[in-house]
């Protein structure tokens, strides 16, 4: 599904990504760990587009897209989620998610038809909302959700995409644990459905349910690639990152 | 012989030279107009169209001095003070509070202040222009090279601007203040979290600037025309240098400064004589003009079409 | 809410419509004059708000479009073809036109550099219209006839009031038209997350021109509507305090709604004729009130009408 | 959601309608004449409203407050240089204020854009400055009069002077838009000389150190610019810095005069300039003019004041002609073309396109006066001088 292969990248001395092989397969969860600074927002930036690696490759189901910008990569399947939760706070909660389908639809220089009535976009996103949970707050603005439900929101978004890989930057970063729990609840959902998904999380609770195999990153290098049980036994990631975290 | 044809070459020389001067001269002027409204759009993100007002303060309140003590000098030193009064006046009045608006808001509320300095300066001065005096050692004009006189009061120019750039560069590389101009230029929350006044910052960064645009103007006084709506005139081109060197730099602020005064005076020299050797004379006589006035405008386009933050972006 | 929305912009468009009877009545006739120049400008405002206020592009040189629309229309009265359908036309498409060209390097930019660069073009405008010798240069021309219409004739007051008052109607719907479509949704999407708007596929740039350009040519008309208005044309009319007149007629009302770039022509443009009347230091009142409206009335005349849900 | 705010100003507008119809009614029985000045009052060139304005205002004085025996009110508007705002206030004046009479205007551009407006509503237009040269030609009409010339008359009068005093290698410099190119024009209809180079500048440009660079380098036995307001004193001061006075003659048009010498001053000594007029002119009624103009307002009076004076007295010997009838516009016509009145510039006659026929002289700065240097007649160049239009114009009375 997902093949990288020496992703590189230097910010003036630092190295951030160095030489990173990286695999995600059909179908499964992956999720990417490692200390602050270990360089997981340059990697992910990198495989939604954000950022030009200054050398390697990105294969995405047998396309090379390293060149490509976000949005291309967005519209040929690959969703994602942001680490600060970027949602459209102007917006209702069912218009976030519409635009997401729209997006995927591609005729978005219709100038003359409202899209608040248009029902191959609405019914798509109320079914969206309805998954992700959030169904009775359709109507609310983006900006006068909970922190929680912004979240939510902001998945609902990626996966209104119909993505065929989606990228989770800490969705459950800054959430309380029972928000924590019932997100981790819905992604296992997600899992459930066969969403190939790559997820970077501090939440080790949640990483070692939710993930089929882990990497950890580690001063820029993929240190192990491993089922969570070996990870959990490997040396190299105890000393690098368990040992420092417990 | 061989001296008799190398004339006409030396005299193209001496006129290239001389209109090199000449652009440097206006760069100089203009950079000291730059180097306080780049810092302002860096440091607090504010698009200030109002510089220009403090410029035309600094001309008249010079004036005003002058007149009054009856002393060049005193004028000159009384008018750099005003300006940086009435600069900090603005800022803690009506700037400060714009700081968090969008560039928009910034846009109406400084245009809002031009309207209201270039009133208020006619209803105490008056409409016509006003003559503003020089020592007579300013006035005259030196041989720089054999057949290039060059007025003197232009060199001195010359030579405030640099040494106003040079103490610029000095303060921003050496002293704490310009390291927490540099560090509010390209990160603010930064500066805010080493316990720095801010307000303060801001009210001294925006003075400065302030003074340095009344320098210009009291500069520009005696060579250009004291008059309600002055600034204005020069603003739109001091922008032009700030989006072509980088906004919040003050190196891009210099090296925009030059470029823009020197494209800008080689154009209007130099631009009709070349045009003629490539299309007719009379088409030339027609185009050169106006291509050399919106030369300035082209390079800009030009330079953010290649470089879309400009040439020394201050930022990231 | 729609509804009451509906009702009230009936009543202000039956207002207008009533106006001239009732200010002939009065014997005040020339107020159908005013209205009719502020409402032109009101459409220069509404173009300039799709941009503006919906799609967050703070352009600093509106008035480009204003001066080519006169001149197109100047240029084909010039050559004496006379038709309206020309001259707007001709407006329409040569705005257009010059907005897609300079949408398309503008666009690359953003922030301070955006505003600055829109300046630019407009600039080179204003300059390209001034050493435009054989169109009156600086001095600008006269246009040589009026645009003519069939049944039509904008040498007539009210014909050419009641002309203005559609197309102001029509901009202003075709404005909500668009924003509230697939297209608008993806233009106010990207001025309010472009990060997320990227990420979910849209590229910002294809539809922020084709608003650029939509816009350029709704400015065009108004231009057009001016240069008959005045019966006049010059370079001025793309000079920059006229591009930052008509920007603060939408900040003034409120962008990013529909009643506001109207409200705002109608607020400055009527503060500055009382104003001009009363003092010729109108100047020195009409800044400081700028910069309270603009402290004060955060979101515009429009806000203070408009509760937003937060 | 912003209706009731509209709706509002509408209603008010509405509201104070009638009085002001009220008040006009009670004028009309007063038996008042209503007189529209258009000039630019804002900005920098106000300082030109001003002296034209404060001309008006002694016109008044001199003539006891009455303009043709009936009381007056004169209605001011602001242009601020604008066409656009010029047709708004003419149209406001006509209809609203129902002046019987327009006057005023210095800008060419304006005036075109004005004079239809005026026209077109049967009102006659006196224009006391602009000097459009369509107007004078092709598109003269009987309402539209001028008190002061026509833009390219003083530049030809300098180019008389120039070829006349023999003058080989000539200068020229002007900014770079349609009256710039008018004057050049003028200029070169009598001067028949070589010239050297012409340049046009950008409108409103502060800076002229490199033309004048490239200027010396061409070594010119004379200079011909014209260079109005702002942009005059600049170039006047700049091209005296550059130690050019002394070695290169500078001669110019409209660049020099009462409202640019008080900031150019001494810089100025040495200029020549080409006017119909002049404030140390000798006339009773120029001297009349200047010297209570001087008392009440404490500065000189340049041109534009004087055209503006003019055009007031201009009015009152045609009202006074018509015995207050000025609703009759073609006895109103016949009586402005007699020009039956003490002119600043001695008596003159109207030529068929309603622009004056008059002397044109060659003026120098000498040091003196308030500002430090002023203007003197050094000789008359043209006698009854006639514009270059006339004959493009089928006026015929």
């Amino acid at each position: 599904m997902l093949e990288v292969r020496n992703l590189t990248k230097r910010f003036g001395a630092l190295l951030a990504s160095d030489g990173i092989d990286f695999d995600v397969r059909e179908g499964e969860t992956h999720a990417v760990i490692g200390p602050n600074g270990a360089g997981k927002t340059t990697f992910i930036s990198q495989l939604a587009g954000n950022l030009v690696p200054d050398a390697g490759r990105i294969v995405f189901a047998g396309e090379d897209i390293t060149r490509l910008s976000a949005p291309r990569r967005a519209r040929k399947g690959l969703g994602r989620s942001f680490q600060i939760t970027s949602v459209y706070p102007e917006f209702t909660a069912l218009e976030n998610v519409a635009l997401a389908v729209q997006a995927q639809s591609g005729h978005s220089f219709r100038l003359w038809r409202p899209a608040r009535s248009d029902r191959s976009l609405i019914e798509p996103a109320r079914k969206v909302l309805n998954d992700v949970g959030l169904s009775s707050r359709e109507g609310v603005l983006a900006a006068n959700l909970a922190h929680g439900e912004q979240r939510q929101l902001e998945v609902a978004m990626a996966l209104a995409t119909t993505p065929r890989l989606l990228l989770l930057d800490e969705p459950m970063a800054g959430m309380g644990i029972e928000e924590s729990q019932r997100m981790i609840d819905f992604l296992g959902s997600l899992k459930r459905s066969r969403i190939t998904m790559v997820l970077v999380e501090h939440d080790m609770d949640a990483v070692f349910r939710l993930a089929d195999r882990i990497s950890v990153l580690v001063y820029g290098r993929v240190a192990a690639t491993d089922v969570p049980d070996k990870i959990r036994r490997n040396d190299e990631v105890r000393r690098a990152y368990l040992g420092e975290d417990a | 012989m061989q001296r008799a044809r190398l004339a006409p070459f030396f005299m193209t020389l001496i006129l290239f030279f001389e209109q090199l001067l000449n652009g440097v001269q206006l760069g100089v002027m203009l950079f000291l107009m730059a180097a306080g409204l780049t810092l302002v759009l860096g440091i607090m993100n504010l698009v200030n169209l109002a510089h220009g007002s403090l410029y035309m303060v600094g001309a008249y309140l010079t004036i005003a001095a002058a007149q009054w003590t009856g002393s060049y000098w005193l004028g000159v030193l009384l008018g750099l003070a005003g300006a940086l009064v009435v600069g900090m006046i603005v800022e803690v009045v009506t700037l400060r509070a714009l700081y968090a608006r969008d560039h928009l808001d910034q846009v109406l509320a400084t245009f809002g202040l031009i309207l209201f300095f270039n009133e208020l300066v006619a209803m105490i001065w008056g409409r016509a222009s006003l003559y503003s005096s020089l020592p007579a050692w300013l006035q005259g004009h030196v041989e720089l090279l054999p057949g290039s006189i060059y007025p003197v009061y232009r060199l001195v120019i010359i030579a405030v601007g640099l040494a106003v750039a040079a103490l610029l560069w000095y303060v921003v590389t050496r002293t704490r203040l310009g390291m927490l101009i540099r560090a509010g230029a390209s990160n603010r929350t930064m500066v805010a979290a080493l316990g720095v006044n801010i307000r303060l910052l801001y009210t001294v960064v925006f003075g400065f600037g302030a003074a340095l645009a009344g320098l210009a103007g009291l500069m520009a006084g005696p060579i250009y025309s004291v008059q309600p709506g002055m600034g204005e005139l020069i603003l739109i081109q001091v922008f032009v240098v700030i989006v072509i060197g980088g906004i919040g730099s003050i190196r891009g602020a210099l090296v925009g400064a030059l470029i823009v005064g020197i494209v800008d005076t080689l154009g209007r020299a130099f631009l009709k004589p070349l045009l003629g050797s490539v299309i007719s004379p009379p088409a030339a006589e027609a185009a050169g003009p106006a291509l050399a006035s919106m030369l300035i405008y082209l390079l800009m386009a030009v330079v953010l079409a290649v470089r879309p933050a400009g040439l020394f972006p201050a930022r990231g | 809410m729609l509804s009451r929305r509906l009702v009230l912009w009936s009543v202000f468009v039956v207002l207008l419509l009533a106006l001239p009877p009732v200010v002939v009545a009065l014997g005040q006739p020339f107020y159908i004059d005013l209205v009719r120049r502020i409402m032109i400008f009101a459409i220069a405002a509404v173009s300039l708000n799709l941009i503006l206020g919906y799609g967050g592009m703070v352009s600093f040189g509106h008035a480009a479009y204003l001066g080519i629309g006169a001149y197109a229309a100047g240029i084909l009265a010039f050559y004496g073809l006379a038709s309206g359908w020309l001259h707007f036309g001709a407006a329409i498409a040569a705005s257009a036109l010059v907005a897609l060209a300079i949408g398309s390097v503008s666009i690359r930019t953003s922030g301070v550099y955006f505003i600055m660069i829109t300046l630019a073009f407009t600039q080179m405008l204003y300059y390209l219209g001034i050493s435009l010798a054989l169109f009156g240069g600086d001095d600008g021309m006269r246009l040589k006839t009026r645009s003519r219409f069939p049944l039509l004739d904008l040498g007539d007051s009210l014909h050419f009031y009641y002309l203005v008052l559609v197309l102001l109607v029509a901009a202003v719907y075709l404005t909500h038209r668009i924003v509230s479509s697939r297209f608008g949704m993806v233009l106010r999407a990207a001025k309010s997350n472009e990060a997320r708007s990227r990420a979910i596929g849209f590229s910002p740039y294809a539809y922020r021109l084709l608003a650029f350009t939509i816009a350029g040519a709704m400015g065009g008309l108004a231009g057009a509507l001016l240069a008959n208005h005045t019966n006049y044309l010059t370079p001025d009319f793309m000079h920059w305090t006229r591009s930052g007149e008509i920007m603060f007629m939408v900040i003034l009302g409120g962008m990013g709604t529909a009643a506001g770039p109207v409200a705002g022509a109608f607020a400055l443009l009527f503060v500055e004729e009382l104003l001009a009347r009363w003092t010729e230091h109108w100047q020195v009142i009409l800044g400081p009130l700028l910069i309270l409206s603009v402290i004060f009335f955060k979101r515009g005349l429009a806000g203070m009408f408009y509760k937003p849900d937060a | 959601m912003i209706k009731p705010i509209l709706a509002g100003v509408l209603a008010a507008s509405v509201a104070f309608s009638p009085m002001a119809a009220a008040q006009q009614q009670a004028a009309a029985q007063q038996q008042k004449l209503k007189i529209g000045f258009i000039t630019t009052m804002s900005g920098p060139q106000g300082i030109i409203g001003k002296h034209m304005k404060d001309s008006v205002e002694l016109a008044l004085e001199h003539l006891g407050g009455k303009v043709g025996g009936l009381p007056v009110e004169i209605v001011y508007g602001d242009d601020q240089t604008k066409p656009d705002v010029g047709v708004q206030l003419a149209n406001d004046m006509i209809k609203r204020d129902q002046v019987d009479i327009m006057a005023g205007i210095i800008w060419s551009n304006v005036m075109m854009a004005v004079v239809p407006v005026v026209t077109g509503a049967g009102k006659i237009m006196v224009g006391t400055n602009a000097g459009a040269s369509p107007l004078a030609g092709n598109q003269c009409n009987e309402l539209y009069f001028s008190t002061s010339w026509n833009n390219d008359q003083s530049p030809e009068a300098m180019g008389k002077f120039l070829q006349d005093s023999g003058v080989k290698d000539l200068y020229v410099l002007a900014p770079n838009y349609q009256a710039g190119k008018d004057m050049v024009a003028g200029l070169k209809r009598y001067y028949k000389g070589n010239i050297v180079d012409e340049v046009y500048t950008k409108l409103g440009q502060q800076d002229y150190q490199a033309e004048i660079t490239q200027l010396r380098a061409k070594n010119p036995k004379a200079v011909f610019a014209f260079y109005p307001g702002g942009m005059g004193v600049q170039f006047v001061r700049q091209y005296h810095q550059a130690g050019l006075r002394e070695r290169i003659p500078l001669y110019t048009v409209f660049t020099v005069d009462e409202t640019t010498l008080p900031a150019i001053k001494e810089a100025a000594v040495g200029q020549y300039e080409a006017r119909f007029w002049s404030p140390d002119m000798d006339t009773p009624a120029s001297k009349k003019y200047v010297g209570d103009f001087r008392k009440k307002f404490g500065y000189t009076p340049s041109f534009y004041g004087a055209q503006s004076y003019e055009g007031v007295l201009l009015i009152d010997s045609a009202v006074k002609a018509v015995k207050g009838n000025v609703k009759d516009t073609k006895a109103m016509v016949s009586a402005l073309r007699k020009a039956d009145y003490d002119s600043i510039r001695g008596r003159y006659q109207f030529n068929v396109n309603h622009h004056p026929i008059q002397s044109f002289y060659l003026l120098k700065a000498v040091k003196g006066g308030q500002d430090g240097a002023e203007m003197k007649i050094e000789k008359k160049i043209f006698d009854h001088h006639k514009d270059a239009y006339y004959q493009e114009c089928r006026m015929k009375w």
